[in-house]
């Protein structure tokens, strides 16, 4: 299959290595080429200020993009992220602020209305679980196509936060909160450590664990696995509570980076992060990737939208550019890995 | 007691908190015109879906359509069959010129938003500015006509104010955020003075200069008067925004509506084109939903 | 003398660093039956590709029919008149029987495909390799042994002057075997060539005219079979003696039963909605025993094994471990409970394709190379890969190589390892030597007794009588989804066993 | 694999049997059980005017759907179909106003100001072959999995709508050209009979020519079709042609309805066109499926959207809504097909 060729050639050696850059570096390569360039159209593109931009403003996807990681590496998808996450932001948003009632007062930053930051992201991940719970249990129970199970959960999780919110934002959180968008620890923003630690534990579980290898073998070819006496079905429900997890913990670090929430949050992530994990060299026929693929991807695609932003490109021909260089991107490595592996 | 009526709300985005507030504020005045089923359609920012609900409402056989077209153009077939079903229809913030027999339009129209944002630049620097331009969800008729007021206000004075930089957040809070702050980053000397197409980019703009602590230093105007960000005019982060009425501008075409279909009185003027203003910290009370601040 | 039909010269390839040919030559007459040998990696399937255009040689020339030929693509190989029977299984499984055959070559008008002619001759050659089916059912349903038969009814559907088997009869049964070999007279008798691989070495005796063996990827040697004996083929094979399977002293008699069976039963799913599956099976297991299952095949076999195994539900019976009921309602309870098995289909039922040896060997023994229950520690499996690398002499670069690059026998052996490695009380080998060489047969064989002896019970699934005969300890024999007979090995014969496995099962 | 398990359970006699609406019974039923639930809570959901706005309402979409079921066959997937909508309707405007200058002129009706509809349509379709062929090659020559490519393209076009249209609707043609979207024969509007008339023509070509059969082989098994002699590449290729072709008719029909092309139609048609697809029972795997289904798949969306607009249901809910019945009505299907299989 074209697409099955393109995805065994890719990454299929890292997962059982230690991070195996040889296999990455087509995309790692890909990536310099096009820093190399913005910084020499733009020489502002390589300062330390727009590198740390660029991180915290990808660290967000890059959340998503690691759960979509687990849900793709099994043959499967979710469309529902971008809908969890405008629910989860809103529910830590209405934690955090008391309910509607002051939803627009500016806060004085100082003291929270509501409760501390600490309930607000408790419930934004909980809300998250509980969505990917629902979903998996719909897939592997009714076995309903994940593309369709997600795509129902992508109406009706957005449905809910309309309703939940009435369309309009709730905004203004106390310092404590936005600290978890908007802090630094040293000249390192917050959110791009919350995104470093996850990939590393990320890739630790998918490289070295049991439960890691058990997804890969879902994921390579599931009536094997269930002959092998893997639990083919919790196997499968958990991967969608992943990704509940992260859309939750992506949701209360948006809200915290925007200090406020809003129905319409996350509206198209979905696409984007898929193509992130894409990008990355994991197969949508399940069985083949890797996190550090997925990071890349990730980063990759910050770097377009930030570059092209800064050599002040119109907007129209930004989105062609994007278009064309995506899949550039995927083309160069597919060609480098083929001639490394003399098919 | 009135008459029963049934009529259809259609906006072309219920995502959208200023098309939100147009519809909130229409149902309102529709339950306080009393006896009055209200069928409310969103568009979803997708002319095929509006036209379908305008279909399903004259299937219906509702008394009248207020809408607020999702394109000029594109709805215009729509809005047609509806008069020709002998169903009164009400134009609100975008007027649809291409068909005959709508009942009235109510709107401000965007572009004199746009030049009403210009303006509020140039009485703040009479001298000239660097303006950063946050343009809208591209190829929309808001973010066209907006941006286009813009233009109008400013371009002929371009020996004086330049664009220093354009481009698109998307109407999105995020990106006007991480688009503000990689134009910031691209520039020696930060703008004089950010306009935003919507209050959501102001307000995620606002977020990127907090981090570069440019608040209040760079002049930021918004569009729409969201409540949020007339809190943060009265607290002097945003320097400004576009107030467009909509809410009189809905309750205006409801009442316009609701008197055609009970009384048979048509409107005096077929056209109510409320001007937009610019709400400041002089003028903040100009701005409709002060109240639901708290 | 005429010239050959086929003459292959230094053909050379190589997969990355892996030399999988070193110029090969191989020649073959017009209206032979060519036998191609080798070990489980020779190359044999390599060359194989590369004559029917799936793969392309780094180096050599192909001459067919007294032209250079450079066949790019299969298209090319089957316009110049050959067809190929591929080692691994290529069906569209969605598609029906008699689409597969024709796939490509529909008859019809114009672009149309003319449904009613299309089953018309579907029917007509799956009749010549007798598969009694639905020509529309899905080749989904079929058990491994049809679809070969749907291959080689492919085969036949071109007109071809040369016909490739690659090892058509490793699923198959003597009934169908049989059938096959008439077959391939006929097309000797008609002139045709047939370039046959097999690991059944007394099948070359039976219907070889000339062989060809390979070793490590090099020409060894080649020849009339009427030349020679199958001691001497073996001998060129390996290029060491090797000890064929002895059978071995019956197990010292013990009582203790560890896998019983009470009249287990399953109604047919779809396609012959109340026909029976299986019914009323019944059968036990005893420590150290090894039983034998022969039957034809669809007799029922593997769906046997794999109601046991908590693979597809069965309607009634009941399946004891050790005298308490098994309530295995999916592989992972059986496995819990001390069965395995392994399936008959290596690539749709075993094989992770895309991942690699280390992969698809520990997967289901991860208890035995975690740390913590959760971690996984890689010099633990290393040294299970090892170990098992040496026991069934596995050809492979290292752990890290992805399995699909194996060969045929060496993804076989690396599923036996698989399930070697769990150590259950009860192992259920379906087909377990398919396609595996002569040398690795033996080595599997002895590996079964060794287990045995330490206690495991043992049932096996073989197609292959002289195997079954070689291994079992008892022997029941299936037909149509009912157990026809049971015997002692050693009091069983060949025919004895083919007439149980052929008599009217419902008298039985 | 639970979505192949699901995927394959659906539709699978249609493709090896001539039409077989025993295996669609499930879809249909519950459309039967919808439609009867609506008519009975809103008595004037029944009337001819009404289902026949429901039918022309979701031809565009079912247009659209006939190509994607191609595509999804092959075990592909086009993302860019509405972008190439967009850039397809608006050339095709331009071709029937004779350039930009008279863009909003609302046209007399009478007379075309620049050529007639036939040339409008021809560009509009010859655009949509174009950017088919140009995403096919990329995914067959250089083996970019098509989520990149057409992923790609969706932004790609997109950009080049907007730049060719400088971000404004086109309006007002001619009525000849208007007559295709808005017109009647009989009772029956146009838009429907061009839908029914290709649907018909993509069924007769997937059920009963070679090349139908082909594309159900390489869908089901790359591999075997390679080995038996298939050109794999060129099968590939022309699904993607395919589904630009009927985004091209799409775009002219949909400016026909709407006497109007505009930059941002077709934004978000993708998902919901995959959607429709999949109800239908084709599996995102590739090898089976039809397009009997993918009609029942598109005329429950739309019976679906107007319903719950004639019920006036609030529209946050019916987003919820839509998401659960789209769940539930594959839910069901699966449920159906796994009892007739009794495995
Ligand atoms: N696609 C591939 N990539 C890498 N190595 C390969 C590939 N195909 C075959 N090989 C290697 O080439 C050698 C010959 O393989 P081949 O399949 O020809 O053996 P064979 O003689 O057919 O063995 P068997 O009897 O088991 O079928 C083996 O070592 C195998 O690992
Ligand atoms: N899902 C299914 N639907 C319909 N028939 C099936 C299905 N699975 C298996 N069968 C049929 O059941 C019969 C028994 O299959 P089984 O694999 O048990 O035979 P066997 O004794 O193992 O012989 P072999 O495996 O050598 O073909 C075969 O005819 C097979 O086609
Ligand atoms: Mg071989
Ligand atoms: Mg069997």
């Amino acid at each position: 299959m074209v697409q099955v060729t393109a995805g065994e050639a890719i990454g299929r050696r890292p997962q059982f290595r230690p991070i195996n850059v040889a296999a990455r570096f087509a995309p790692v390569l890909f990536l310099v080429v096009l820093m190399i360039g913005f910084s020499i159209l733009e020489p502002r593109f390589l300062t330390a200020l727009n590198l740390f931009n660029v991180l915290r403003q990808v660290s967000i996807y890059g959340l998503l993009a690691i759960g979509m990681t687990f849900v793709i590496l099994t043959a499967g998808i979710d469309l529902s992220i971008g809908s969890i996450l405008a629910m989860a932001g809103l529910v830590a948003a209405m934690v955090a602020k008391g309910g509607l009632d002051n939803r627009f007062s500016v806060g004085d930053g100082s003291a929270s209305l509501g409760l501390g930051w600490e309930f607000a992201a408790l419930a934004a991940i909980g809300v998250g679980v509980a969505a990917g719970l629902v979903q998996g249990f719909a897939i592997t129970r009714f076995k309903v196509p994940p593309f369709v199970v997600t795509l129902g959960g992508m109406s009706a999780f957005r449905g809910a936060a309309l309703l939940f919110s009435g369309g309009g934002p709730v905004s203004g959180f106390d310092d404590a909160f936005v600290w978890w968008g908007q802090g630094k620890v040293g000249p390192v923003p917050v959110p791009v450590l919350i995104f470093v630690l996850f990939a590393v534990i990320a890739h630790i579980t998918l490289s070295y664990t049991r439960y890691g290898r058990q997804i890969y073998a879902v994921g390579g070819n599931p009536e094997a696995a269930r002959l092998a006496g893997l639990n083919v079905r919790k196997i499968i429900l958990s991967v969608y509570v992943i990704t509940g997890f992260f859309s939750g913990l992506g949701a209360f670090v948006l809200a915290a980076r925007l200090n406020s929430a809003e129905a319409v949050a996350g509206t198209g992530f979905e696409l984007t992060v898929i193509a992130s994990v894409v990008i990355g060299g994991t197969s949508l026929f399940g069985g083949t990737g890797t996190i550090f693929g997925t990071v890349i991807g990730t980063v990759l695609i910050g770097v377009l939208l930030n570059g092209l932003v800064l050599l002040d490109v119109s907007a129209y021909v930004q989105q062609i550019i994007i278009g064309v260089i995506i899949v550039l991107a995927v083309a160069f490595d597919t060609f480098v890995k083929s001639r490394r592996r003399a098919l | 007691a009135d008459k029963h009526l049934t009529i259809m709300l259609s906006s072309p985005d219920l995502a959208f908190p200023f098309s939100v507030h147009i519809m909130k504020e229409m149902q309102d005045e529709a339950a306080k015109l009393g006896n009055i089923d209200v069928v409310v359609s969103d568009g979803q920012r997708n002319s095929s879906k509006q036209s379908a609900d305008i279909e399903a409402a004259i299937t219906k056989g509702v008394d009248g359509i207020v809408i607020s077209p999702n394109d000029s153009a594109a709805l215009a077939p729509a809005i047609q069959e509806a008069i020709d079903a002998k169903i009164p229809v009400v134009t609100v913030d975008r007027s649809v010129d291409s068909v005959k027999g709508i009942l009235a339009h109510v709107g401000a129209d965007n572009v004199k938003g746009g030049e009403v944002q210009g303006e509020l630049i140039i009485k703040l620097f009479p001298n000239g500015a660097n303006v950063m331009n946050l343009q809208g969800q591209p190829g929309t008729s808001a973010a066209i006509d907006r941006n286009k007021g813009l233009h109008n206000a400013l371009d002929p004075l371009a020996t004086k104010y330049k664009f220093v930089f354009e481009d698109t957040a998307g109407f999105d809070r995020a990106k006007g955020l991480s688009v503000t702050e990689s134009a910031l980053a691209s520039m020696g000397t930060p703008p004089d003075a950010i306009a935003a197409a919507n209050d959501d980019m102001a307000l995620g703009a606002l977020e990127a200069l907090k981090g570069r602590e440019l608040t209040g230093k760079v002049k930021l105007i918004g569009f729409d008067a969201l409540p949020e960000s007339l809190g943060k005019v009265r607290d002097g982060s945003m320097t400004g925004t576009i107030e467009q009425m909509p809410g009189k501008q809905g309750r205006q075409a409801v009442d316009i509506l609701v008197a055609f279909a009970r009384d048979g009185k048509a409107p005096e003027n077929k056209i109510t084109l409320l001007t937009p203003v610019a709400v400041t910290k002089d003028n903040l009370n100009a701005g409709e939903r002060l109240g639901e601040l708290k | 003398m005429s010239q050959p039909l086929l003459q292959m010269n230094g053909i050379t390839k190589s997969f990355g660093g892996i030399s999988a040919l070193r110029s090969v030559d191989l020649r073959v007459d017009a209206g032979e039956v060519h036998a191609l040998l080798g070990e489980n990696g020779a190359g044999k399937s390599t060359l194989l590709k590369i004559l029917s255009g799936a793969q392309l040689p780094d180096d050599g020339e192909v001459t067919f029919l007294g032209v250079k030929a450079a066949f790019n693509s299969p298209q090319d190989a089957q316009r110049c008149g050959i067809a190929t029977i591929y080692q691994e299984l290529t069906l569209v499984p969605g598609m029906s029987i008699a689409e597969n055959i024709f796939l490509g070559r529909e008859p019809g008008w114009a672009n149309l495909v003319n449904w009613r002619r299309l089953v018309n001759q579907a029917k007509g050659l799956m009749a010549r390799v007798g598969l009694e089916k639905d020509p529309l059912a899905p080749a989904r349903d079929l058990s491994v042994a049809e679809q070969q038969l749907v291959e080689i009814a492919r085969a036949l559907s071109m007109r071809s002057k040369l016909i490739i088997m690659d090892e058509p009869t490793a699923a198959l049964s003597n009934a169908e075997v049989d059938r096959l070999f008439d077959i391939v007279s006929g097309f000797k008798a008609d002139g045709l060539s047939v370039i046959f691989v097999t690991h059944r070495l007394e099948e070359v005796m039976r219907v070889c005219d000339r062989f060809t063996i390979l070793r490590d990827g090099r020409f060894v040697c080649d020849g009339n079979v009427a030349d020679t004996s199958i001691d001497a083929i073996i001998h060129h094979m390996v290029g060491r003696e090797i000890t064929a399977t002895q059978r071995r002293p019956a197990p010292a008699a013990t009582d203790a039963v560890v896998l019983r069976v009470e009249h287990l039963s399953r109604r047919r799913g779809a396609e012959g909605l109340n026909a029976m599956a299986l019914s009323d099976i019944s059968l036990e297991v005893r420590r150290g025993e090894i039983l034998g299952i022969a039957g034809l095949v669809g007799s029922g076999r593997t769906e046997t094994a794999r109601a046991i195994f908590g693979a597809d539900p069965f309607d009634s019976g009941k399946v004891f471990i050790d005298g308490v009921l098994l309530h295995a309602t999916s592989p992972q309870d059986a496995i819990r409970q001390g069965i395995g098995l392994v399936p008959e289909d290596r690539k749709q039922q075993a094989l992770f394709l895309s991942l690699s040896i280390r992969a698809n060997l520990t997967v289901a023994a991860h208890d035995r190379v975690s740390r913590l229950g959760v971690f996984i520690d890689s010099n633990a499996e290393d040294t299970l890969i090892a170990q098992y690398r040496k026991l069934l002499r596995i050809r492979m670069v290292g752990p890290e190589q992805i399995v699909s690059d194996l060969s045929g026998g060496n993804q076989q052996k690396v599923i036996l390892a698989r399930w070697l490695a769990l150590g259950p009380k009860v192992l259920i080998v379906d087909e377990p030597t398919r396609g595996i060489d002569v040398g690795a047969k033996a080595e599997v064989h002895n590996l079964l007794f060794q287990m045995a002896s330490t206690g495991i019970a043992i049932v096996v699934i073989s197609s292959e009588l002289p195997e079954v005969l070689a291994i079992s300890d008892r022997i029941i024999t299936m037909r149509e989804g009912r157990v026809t007979g049971e015997v002692q090995a050693d009091a069983a014969s060949p025919e004895m066993l083919m007439a149980l496995m052929t008599v009217d099962a419902v008298a039985a």
